[in-house]
């Protein structure tokens, strides 16, 4: 089992579960966070007057899968479908990142394994 | 048995009411500028003065302010009227006494809470009690007293400030700019405000009571308290539009609490002059508010002192121009006194002597109390370190602003 | 045609307007109280108190509140004012009567209001609006009348009241308590307020609205006004700094929420006496709003029942509280009435039955209600236990608080 | 020298206070509405307007809204005003002249913010600042003159509008659309307020200030000013209802925003008919406000244009509703002008003249003033894309509505 | 050494603190996320009227603590304990994902592997 | 390729930042989270009057950075440079975690593995 893990834009968030869903992908969790990477940050207001400071981050969000291994390519294209700028892409569109996962328990049922996903 | 106007008595009740609102006001105008986990703390320093002020000024502050001080009259008050005594419910004039009281100790609220700003988030929350207490006794009762008592000696040399230029914003921005240098720089300045939502409310409420701070000033609901309302609605809109113009012409954006901070700079500069200049008087005022003050808060943090939220910037400096300014443009049909414009150079002296006094006087008396209380074993202007960095919020409260549910 | 007094007109317009700003007051004091999942739920029971009594009021609550109930008259009003028929623009003494219904009815707005502290986090909205009507109706019409109307009992037996510390506080608490044990404990009580800034803004509100309240109480803009302003003031000064001085003492940290809170109590304490005493009497309603409220709060966790704003706590004892004061601390010069400290023991007598039969009216009457609400089927006082666990927020009203963006 | 009558301007000192209250108001009832990333931008539009109108105002709008045109006369008064000069501090009737500048000032400003509600999300805030200037003066002031200043041909034609049902509801919500439709849709529309408590909010402080807003209307602290306050409580409360029990009916949820939606729904359909109908003239209007609006914003999505915060839906549908209802429901006792009911069926044409005339004269100018901003090169009405994807609070303002401690 | 993460109900995270305190595993952190699974979603109002959607997701709050192997099962059915609707469970009680952790270290002594736990 | 993971004191995020990219590490992104540990938590007020309650957690914040293997002891003692309490550190100052990924990919390019860091 993996755990599928992909930082992207917020405003995309709504395109790339709609691209989860229709890949047969509907578990998933994702949460707001504070990202730094090549996309330089933005600028901000600092104090009353008109100082400016270009913060090194932008807000991104984490979407999180844990999935079958045989789902891999799909889930992975789906995000990249939903997640990518329009055209080739731009800078910032996000990084997912792949894990294993020795077992999953299932809460309810006390299932493990690929039964629990 | 008093014969008070009915109307001005009205319009008093509602302009107290509107200054003690101003004070919530001003808790969430500093509350949303500083960090999140200064936020209750921050509010808590504003809102706390509407409990201890009002007290101070029922029991003492009053008399000191305007009570007659005999041969010390020219310099401060007396104790004639401690716990107000002997002042019934229908003495007065058009307005009843206890009105007035009312009406002036909400002045005594907020001058104070305009402080806080300088020295959020590292000053100790029981030590600004007991500062609080002292400053409004030794500092605000007396220059009070000088401009606004008869007998007093501003007064008497005729310095005019309608609403508070000199008593309330530049006394509370020198203060401000003392306690700041006193309690030292924060350890971790925050760069952007924690919640600028709060900030415009906290901007709205203050625009809102600053109505009755300016036009209830003259104590009647008459042409002058028209007047009032109107430049100082000017003042502010002229400050707020100029203070988002320099900063989208510096920075090609236009800053909400740049257009927030502007208002306020402006309501600051008309209060001397709410009674005494017309609405271009007011236009030159405001676009000034929006410039003098905009590049001392651009430039202030090179400057060595950590004035946190600009007091001294905001209050301090459009305090002193709007003090200047209404000896400029005093007009004679409005409150009975000319201006330079109008061929009075004189009252340029006492404009520049109740400035001058007030910063000296404000000064000095705030660095005394200021160094005393630092030395009391127990007390102390600042949290320690640790609490610093957690934030005032839990180490001094035991609160925090916002929990969620579930991680909270 | 009448010949109304403009300034007193002027003043109640704007107690009336201030009154019905409590309300929303109310809501965010209330709503950052709770756990963030039922913010929405909690801010709606307040504020939807302004459309619901607003309508019984005008429809039937005026009437039966003020109307002439002929035989019955020293307990209840008629039907003879239904839908304000019969009352012109130009009818009134110093004031329009429409006026009067329209200040009035603000306090059958926010008395309710006041009771859905105790019960949020669980009550049924829907219910609580079949509630509402029935309440205002059977419950606060009459006690209305007993003690405002001329004519009521408690009003010819000469207790005093100036503001609704019986009408409001102590009827709201007491109804809450007895709600509060109907509807049972909330199964997962949050530990920390959700949202502290709300609960400052709540109480700002709550006090600026109080002066309308307190000082509109009088119907004029006159010296008992201005008193009633400044006692009020006084009064929640004291309770604030007192239940702020109580938290520090007991935990070493300086509680916002009860600074807050200690303000609240103290507004509450004036409300009966606002008109009669002075501000040494409010002094000392102040702290004693500060420290008797401030116990039955702490323990009132260990008492086994789940009023989860301590509506009791704050409204029913401060108010009892309040009740009593005003017949010790009367001054005669303030409000023609003495007190028992001027040697009018008699009074207290007028005091303790006000507050016993609207402890005992109120309590009855607000059981027998809930429990036939709780029978009805299809009502039902309590939300699903799914529901509660999910918050009302989303369960009840298809809303959440605060929505992020990305990952909302 | 004027005799002022001092109830009455004490009244209009403070409606005029409260009127502009309101715009912070509206600015926290929209904020909430909006996504968090359009929060400050959002707030921002509405707060602007404090600023921009005010100057407009002062400078020339109110001479081109009350000046006398001369040949012009009905359409447009001149600059015989302009910078307010002539106009002395003891000018006036009952309230000072600059009093009545200054009521009418706080209606300029809000006005345009009403607008903004339907362009947030994606409108270019400098070309916004523009609009303003030239859509008060082209739009606004031509309206006002013709519904409100002696010789304005709807004031001629009888046509009543007690406090700007035309002049601003009906006037904003056209406006509004035709800027959602030449603006365009959001690329990404959000679903649900990003905080419902500011919504609520925000509308507790706009039916707080409608008080003002409609009371104040009538220049005068009277019987007729008693009776619009009440009717403009009752007509709110009773669309709150209405609007809460439609959501209830529909979903089995009651929706807090409806409830707010529908007071403000029905605080528009009463100002046109504040000054002119009874208690239950206002509670039809009420009910009407609770249900026509309703099923136009239900629908209002299927519609094609993105009318963000449906401003047409509520401000133009229940300013419609309210125009005509003010016809129908007109009460001679209340203000000297029988409606369709008592019998004078012609005042329904001066009322369908009233609305045509702001439908299309609002339409046109306000389409032909955006076009040309459109086109002008450096403006254009649009943020870009990624502005727009990002958030206008970043991209426009440099500023986050909020930012956490930590990782911020 | 293991990193264990519930994704639990956020009203149940006090009942799964305990639990896990019960059991001595006294280090952990939460975060509240958003999750989609299957358990429908919760119907929304969408806009100022009466229009509805149904959100596909629902508050979700995330528990994580870095334990010893040995620990496992403990921890693993304190979880359970803690986040289990009554009864038999109901369809969104949660799941609880197991994954390998290489190294831990302590920021303040610098120690490493199971000492730093 | 691995996960590190730093759990911090919030005020200390500025630092550990700064550190991390003194190294070069410049691609992160890190969350506010709520935390239980050695350190004691806080005590705080419990409704209206005085009573307070020790809670168990503090607020912490997570720094997550996927990096190559080679630059493991870099990014760890950069963290510890940041987040570490003057003098010899102080309870409270967190862990690092690390853990392996499998794979890495770039949104925008489709890259995979190291090239997509
Ligand atoms: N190695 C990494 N570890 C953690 N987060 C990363 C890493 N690389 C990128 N990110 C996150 O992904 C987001 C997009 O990365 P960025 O470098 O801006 O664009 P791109 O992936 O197009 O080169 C950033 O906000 C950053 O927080
Ligand atoms: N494979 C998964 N990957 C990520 N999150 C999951 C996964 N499965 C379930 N979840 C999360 O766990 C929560 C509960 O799952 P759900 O399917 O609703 O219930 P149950 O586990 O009882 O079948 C969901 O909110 C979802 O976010
Ligand atoms: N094994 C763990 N799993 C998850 N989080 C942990 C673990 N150990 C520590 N933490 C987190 O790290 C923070 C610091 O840990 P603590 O035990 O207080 O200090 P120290 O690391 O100095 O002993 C805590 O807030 C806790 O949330």
């Amino acid at each position: 089992m993996l755990s599928i893990e992909a930082i992207i834009r917020p405003e995309t968030i709504e395109d790339v579960v709609g691209e989860l869903e229709a890949v047969g992908c509907r578990k998933f969790y994702y949460a707001n966070v504070t990202g730094t990477g090549r996309q330089g940050g933005v600028e901000v207001f600092v104090g009353r007057a008109g100082q400016m400071t270009r913060r090194h981050e932008r807000p991104r969000t984490i979407v999180r899968a844990v999935i079958e291994d045989g789902m891999k390519d799909d889930v992975i294209n789906a995000i990249i479908r939903g997640a990518r700028s329009p055209g080739d892409g731009e800078v910032g569109d996000g990084k997912i990142f792949v894990t294993r996962v020795e077992d999953v328990i299932r809460v309810r049922t006390g299932e493990t394994g690929e039964d629990a996903i | 048995m008093g014969e008070f106007n009915s109307g001005d008595t009205a319009w008093m009740l509602m302009s107290t009411a509107m200054v003690l609102f101003m004070t919530p006001g001003l808790a969430f105008f500093y509350g949303g500028l500083v960090r999140g986990r200064n936020a209750i703390s921050t509010i808590s320093l504003s809102f706390v003065s509407m409990a201890v002020a009002s007290l101070v000024w029922v029991l003492w502050g009053y008399s000191l302010a305007f009570g007659d001080g005999g041969d010390l009259n020219a310099f401060v008050g007396d104790l004639s009227y401690i716990g107000l005594s002997g002042i019934g419910i229908n003495d007065g004039g058009n307005i009843p006494d206890l009105l007035f009281v009312a009406f002036q100790m909400m002045f005594a609220i907020i001058t104070p809470a305009l402080i806080t700003g300088a020295i959020v988030e590292r000053f100790k929350f029981t030590t600004y009690i007991i500062f609080l207490v002292l400053w409004l006794t030794l500092v605000y009762a007396p220059i009070c007293h000088w401009v606004w008592a008869e007998g007093g000696w501003l007064f008497d040399m005729g310095a005019l400030d309608f609403a508070g230029g000199t008593v309330v914003h530049i006394n509370a921005g020198v203060a401000a700019l003392v306690a700041a240098v006193l309690v030292g720089r924060r350890r971790r300045p925050a760069l952007e405000p924690h919640n600028v939502p709060y900030v415009v409310l906290g901007a709205g409420i203050l625009w809102f009571g600053w109505f009755g701070f300016n036009a209830g000033s003259g104590l009647a609901a008459n042409g002058q308290g028209a007047n009032a309302l109107l430049v100082t609605n000017t003042a502010a809109a002229a400050a707020a539009l100029t203070w988002g113009i320099m900063s989208y012409v510096q920075t090609k954006r236009v800053s909400t609490v740049g257009i927030a901070t502007g208002a306020v700079a402006g309501l600051v500069a008309i209060t001397p002059a709410a009674g005494f200049v017309n609405v271009m008087g007011a236009l030159v005022l405001g676009i000034g508010a929006g410039i003098i003050p905009y590049f001392f808060v651009l430039y202030r943090p090179r400057m060595g002192f950590d004035d946190a939220l600009d007091v001294f910037g905001v209050h301090g400096v459009a305090g002193i121009w709007g003090a200047l300014g209404t000896g400029v443009f005093a007009v004679e049909a409005i409150g009975g006194t000319a201006g330079l414009l109008e061929g009075n150079p004189e009252q340029m002296g006492a404009q520049i002597a109740g400035v001058a006094a007030t910063l000296i006087y404000s000064g000095v008396a705030t660095f005394i109390i200021l160094k005393v209380l630092d030395l009391i074993p127990g007390l102390g202007l600042r949290e320690p370190e640790s609490a610093e960095d957690e934030g005032l919020d839990l180490a001094a409260h035991g609160e925090r602003a916002y929990v969620a549910d579930g991680a909270d």
